[in-house]
């Protein structure tokens, strides 16, 4: 794709092994970018096949073990192989060096050896799916893990591993973003993706390892008999969910805190403004990565823990959420009388803040004891938790993609056609979700292969709208596809945005910079229409 | 890659100064520790719990364990960590034979480590006193004593593989060092190292008082 | 509580129920607002301050910070009331009356059993009397299940090897669907109960007559109310269709091909074992999966069921 | 932060004095001593406390002088501290669930049948099945043989 384009990341060196071997952040950015989408198919798929079982109340189109095996891969799929890794490792490994004026990440071979970890790790996953399946649910709760005889040690251990590719991951950005900012960089003056990164990367490498001995225990609970979690041993099902939580609660920061940091950058970006309440954001960001270590027992309002500590969680989960209500009105803020460009990035962006709104919302009453033991373990959960990881994390994935693309490949996608799929992505998963705060309401339990007939009209209206979900998903592939090889030449600043990445051609040369830049601005340094900074 | 000339061998082209790159290799080195602590710490958690739970069989089952053995692997890995430094202070002074000397005084004491620990582990198994369902033996009174073996094999066995991997990065250095790679102007991976070991025996240390002592 | 959202609403039939849904809607108006800002504003400013050519931003305002004071405190006197309120409804939930009938709740892969202090027992199916207030003492056989009544707004998770405790009142007649909300294997979906709120009379009429081991039924009568009751036929059939378990139909006098590859022929002793012991034999093609009924079936129910298979030639 | 200058200085090392290492390893090696022969006595309850605080100090050696915090930039010690405080919230957390579930129902804080499977066929000193729920640890012994057969 490169006939005449100048030496870039991606012509100076040829063959597959340039990639394999590569220490470039931006080329392991792409690796990274390749995988996860690979996985967002499969787990795609699988939603779709689930989606086509709930059509009609019986389980009929598969067997109820299929279906369970059904959304267990896609939970696992879509958490472990796609959305943890998204944003950080493939954005974030892009764009990280290219923001703070860097010409790598501070260790580039543990970088690429991370992604061989992870495909390690994927490849244990995708072996537990063809040697007979996992139906445990994402969550591998015990003693159904412990007693189910599908392959659910390759699984866990393929978690494990995976575990130590984020844990390395968050570990090099950490120390990327202490010891190699360019000169006059100071924290304040760094872009907010690169602080949604940094509070990210904390969260990867405090959770991870407890997850890591977690899933060992489970390995060696089913393997051993240990007894911390079976019953049969002597062991206690509920000490699981802690442990499970302890990380599994934080890693939902892991997913939409970088989600949160592109979101700034692309409205501040697309609104040519500054953004608005810069240190709210940044310390937002770090208060939400740290309070989210203390409240991980919400997921538990009716699992049998003491109510004392149900309560002491309940009170701090109000506390994660109001640095996220805090983002929501400075995003907001940022727009008033800015310059808005609604190309694709911001359309991703405006719907971030619609879906996430609603998916923040719905979190309250969730966090509300009484009215979390009326909807826990039901369809209002489900839709919640989409609401968040897709209207929030997958939109800001989008937003990201959209807005870097030109960067990686130097070429531009059709709008037009982003503006369509934009589009279908956005009602069809308002069809598929909205519903299922409703079925949620109603009463309508989780993981059901059948369900009674009074549920059928609004699992009906769920599923046609994950179909218009897909369409606009595939139309996404198709155009993103095309616009590799005969999209439009991009310039080295379409958007005409301010931070370090957009001073350098597109794509960008192997080091990045020829001459280290020197920083004595802010991030968002925005022209002016009425004066200067008025 | 345009290297100036002036760029010192050890520097990777994308830092600018030595002491920048060495503190991160430090930093990223205390995070990584960081991890190791949390991966600990689902265990010490595990022991928490079920001590509280069940105070009976910790301190019925500690009887079992071999105070004199583990006394000894206390002062073996303490030792081990003082010849570690002294190997680091060495190479901070250009002297070469003796921080090979105190590299191989760690290694050998490592290797001690796990010969008394060998002993202890090949008593347990010979008794019967296995972790969880492979649990036999019958000597100890109170309420699910495989429990105290599941979480004693688990601590420590952990901590065991810690020290297989430390005494091979140990054997990487000594290679190292004798052919000369390690200076006063470089030795971070010796440095790095260290700061592992003795983040094994402080792990250890936890670990003698709450098996061997008050159980 | 408003209308519109009664609608979706299922009934509220216990004490509590309107409460919970009393905090529900102040969470919801309160987020309606709330999103009505968010999202109101974004459309507006998007269309006012729409970019068009090349011209910047007329402001490069960064902060205000009595704005920013505002919309930290409002919500968290917001979500602090929340939270109190949402707490005190909890511990309502977990405390039980002291006059309250104990009723113990035993689940398993895939059925709910009661048994009432009387001796009662039934099988997917608990009968309370209206206006009191009920205990219920929980424990699973296997694995986690959750007991879930969505009318009373009530869940708890049922724990294998410990107890957990739920209680309700419910404060009108009728029957309540129990479900299963814990995820718990294949026959997860299935594992649905009914709840039957009867007048404090026919409540106890139910009871003393379940007591009493289908008297005034033949054997076969009873076995074919078992079948249903017991929870048998959700995963055995009566038409010879295929289900987690072997139908029933034409089984018995027939040879069986088991899992360790010997044969059995279905006699009166079989059916007996596999009711007590279902593990000891498990026919080809099938999961060990089916509990056992040790404990949960007389003699005289066992030779029910038997007498009952016997007539599904 | 600094750019070219000391790019060809010469690095100088912080070099501790060899009495520094040698001291501290001799006190923790008495500090080994000191716990070894606390526990031969028992003070009950204190048991656990003292010995934890024996072994917080030689941790806090080992820490301050072997690992160099005490020498090094601050950042090493938030670390290192930041890993001690999200464990200890890690335990001091999942305990306020494993101890406190008697609060409002005592029941829940037992266990059914408090000897594990492997104990119910055999004689163990201690096996105190009290609550008569014997179908419960019948099923639990059947679940586990299920076990067995099919993870292996």
């Amino acid at each position: 794709m490169s006939d005449t384009a100048p030496k870039n990341y991606l012509n100076e060196q040829k063959g597959i092994k340039s990639w394999l071997l590569t220490h470039d952040h931006k080329r392991i950015g792409l690796l990274y970018l390749y995988s996860i989408m690979t996985f967002f198919l499969v787990g795609g798929v699988f939603a779709v096949m689930m989606r086509l079982e709930l059509w009609t109340p019986p389980s009929d189109l598969f067997s109820p073990d299929t279906y369970n095996q059904l959304f267990t891969l896609h939970g696992a799929v879509m958490i472990f192989l796609f959305i943890i890794p998204s944003i950080p490792a493939a954005l974030g490994n892009f764009v990280l060096p290219l923001h703070i004026g860097a010409k790598d990440v501070a260790f580039p071979r543990l970088n690429l050896a991370s992604w061989y970890i992870f495909i390690i790790g994927a490849l244990f996953a995708v072996y537990s799916l063809v040697s007979g399946g996992v139906d445990t649910g994402w969550t591998f709760y015990t003693p159904y893990s412990v007693t189910t005889s599908t392959a659910v040690v390759p699984m866990v251990f393929g978690a494990f591993v995976m575990g130590f590719s984020s844990i390395f991951t968050g570990l090099n950005f950490i120390v990327t973003i202490h010891k190699l900012r360019a000169p006059g960089m100071t924290w304040f003056r760094m872009p907010l993706f690169v602080w949604g990164l940094y509070a990210t990367a904390i969260i990867q490498v405090l959770a991870t390892p407890v997850l890591g001995i977690t899933l060992a225990l489970l390995i060696m609970e089913r393997v051993v008999g240990i007894g911390i979690f079976d019953p049969a041993m002597g062991g206690d099902p509920v000490l699981y969910q802690h442990f499970f939580w302890f990380y599994s609660h934080p890693a939902v920061y892991i997913m939409i805190l970088p989600g949160m940091g592109i979101i700034s950058e692309v409205i501040s970006a697309l609104s040519h403004k500054k953004i608005f309440g810069y240190k709210a954001i940044a310390f937002s960001s770090l208060g939400i990565a740290l309070t989210s270590f203390l409240v991980w027992g919400h997921h538990m309002f009716i699992s049998g823990q003491s109510e004392l500590a149900a309560m002491v969680f309940s009170f701090l989960t109000f506390f994660v959420g109001i640095p996220s209500g805090i983002k929501m009105f400075n995003w907001v803020a940022t727009l008033y009388k800015g310059s808005i460009d609604l190309r694709a990035p911001m359309l991703y962006a405006l719907a971030f803040l619609f879906l996430f709104s609603i998916g923040g919302l719905t979190g309250i009453f969730l966090g509300a004891m009484s009215v979390d033991v009326f909807l826990h373990d039901t369809y209002f959960i489900v839709a919640h938790f989409h609401y968040v990881m897709v209207g929030g994390t997958v939109m800001a994935l989008l937003a990201g993609l959209h807005y870097w693309w030109p960067k990686m490949f130097g070429r531009m996608y059709s709008e037009g056609m982003a503006r369509v799929s934009a589009l279908l992505i956005f009602v069809g998963f308002n069809m598929t979700f909205f519903t299922q705060f409703m079925l949620g309401i109603q009463g309508m339990p989780r993981r059901y292969a059948s369900y009674p007939e009074q549920f059928a009209p609004l699992h009906g209206y769920s599923s046609v709208g994950s179909l218009i979900m897909a369409a606009g998903f595939i139309l996404m592939g198709f155009y993103l596809f095309y616009s590799l090889f005969k999209g439009a030449r991009a310039d080295k600043n379409p958007w005409g945005a301010t931070t370090l990445e957009w001073s350098i051609a597109s794509p960008p040369p192997s080091g990045n910079f020829d001459n280290v830049p020197t920083i004595d601005s802010d991030p968002y340094e925005y022209k002016t229409a009425a004066g200067p900074n008025g | 890659m345009s290297h100036s000339s002036d760029h010192p061998a050890n520097l990777a082209h994308h830092f600018t100064e030595v002491e920048q790159q060495q503190e991160s290799a430090k930093l990223g080195m205390w995070l990584f520790l960081l991890t190791e602590i949390l991966l600990f710490g689902g265990l010490f958690c595990f022991y928490a719990i079920f001590r509280a739970w069940n105070p009976d069989i910790f301190h019925n089952a500690h009887f079992h364990l071999d105070v004199v053995m583990g006394t000894l692997n206390t002062v073996v890995l303490i030792t081990s960590s003082v010849t570690m430094a002294l190997a680091i202070r060495s190479l901070q002074l250009d002297q070469k034979r003796a921080a090979l000397w105190f590299l191989w005084s760690t290694l050998i004491l490592a290797g001690i480590f796990l010969v008394v620990k060998y002993f202890e582990y090949a008593h347990k198994f010979h008794l019967g006193q296995l972790p969880g369902k492979y649990y036999t033996f019958q000597g100890i009174e109170g309420t699910n004593p495989h429990i105290f073996f599941s979480v004693y094999f688990l601590m420590t066995g952990l901590h065991g593989i810690h020290v297989i991997a430390g005494m091979s990065i140990i054997g990487w250095l000594i290679v190292k060092t004798s052919r000369n790679r390690f200076s006063s102007q470089y030795y971070t991976p010796v440095e790095m190292t260290g700061l592992y070991w003795h983040l094994v025996d402080l792990i250890w240390i936890f670990l003698f008082p709450m098996f061997y002592l008050i159980g | 509580m408003d209308s519109s959202l009664t609608n979706i609403f299922p009934s509220s039939s216990s004490t509590i129920a309107s409460d919970v849904d009393a905090l529900f809607n102040f969470i919801f108006y309160a987020s309606a607002v709330f999103f009505s800002i968010v999202v109101g504003l974004s459309i507006l400013f998007v269309i006012r301050y729409r970019r068009r050519g090349d011209e910047p931003a007329t402001s490069q305002v960064a902060h205000n910070n009595l704005l920013e004071i505002v919309w930290t405190v409002i919500p968290t006197i917001l979500v602090l009331i929340v939270f109190f309120w949402g707490f005190k409804d909890y511990v309502r939930l977990y405390v039980v009356p002291h006059d309250a009938l104990e009723i113990k709740v035993t689940a398993q892969k895939w059925f709910w059993s009661f048994d009432y202090a009387e001796g009662a027992s039934s099988v997917n199916e608990l009968v309370v009397p209206v206006g009191h207030p009920i205990k219920l003492l929980m424990s699973s056989k296997d694995v986690i299940h959750s007991f879930a009544v969505p009318q009373f707004r009530i869940k708890m998770d049922v724990l294998p090897n410990r107890y957990t405790v739920a209680w309700f009142e419910a404060v009108d007649t009728g029957s309540y669907n129990i479900f299963c909300t814990e995820y718990c294997g294949k026959g997860h979906s299935e594992m649905l109960g009914t709840i039957r709120v009867l007048p404090a009379e026919e409540s106890a009429a139910w009871i003393e007559a379940n007591s009493n081991m289908g008297k005034g039924l033949s054997l076969e009568e009873f076995g074919a109310m078992l079948y249903k009751k017991k929870a048998c036929v959700t995963c055995h059939s009566i038409d010879g269709s295929k289900n987690t378990g072997p139908t029933f139909k034409g089984t018995f006098g027939s040879q069986e091909k088991l899992k360790d590859g010997s044969s059995v022929i279905v006699d009166e002793n079989y059916i007996r074992e596999s009711l007590l012991n279902p593990k000891a034999k498990v026919v080809e093609g099938y999961e060990p999966v089916m509990p056992t009924y040790q404990g949960i079936l007389k003699d005289r129910q066992v030779d029910a069921l038997i007498e009952y298979i016997k007539t599904l030639k | 932060m600094k750019v070219t200058d000391s790019m060809t200085a010469k690095h100088h090392p912080h070099v501790l004095p060899l009495g520094t290492y040698l001291i501290i390893g001799s006190l923790l090696l008495a500090l080994t001593a000191i716990t070894v022969y606390i526990s031969l006595f028992d003070f009950g309850s204190m048991n656990l406390i003292v010995a934890m605080a024996v072994a917080a100090t030689k941790a806090t050696l080992v820490a301050l002088y072997f690992m160099h915090l005490k020498y090094d930039k601050k950042i090493f010690s938030i670390v290192f501290v930041g890993a001690l405080i999200f464990l200890a919230i890690f335990i001091i957390f999942t305990m306020l669930d494993t101890l406190r579930r008697d609060d409002i129902n005592p029941i829940r804080i037992k266990t059914i049948s408090p000897n594990a499977v492997i104990y119910q066929d055999k004689p163990v000193a201690d096996s105190t099945d009290t609550a008569g729920q014997s179908g419960v640890t019948d099923s639990l012994t059947v679940d586990s043989a299920v076990t067995d057969q099919s993870s292996h």
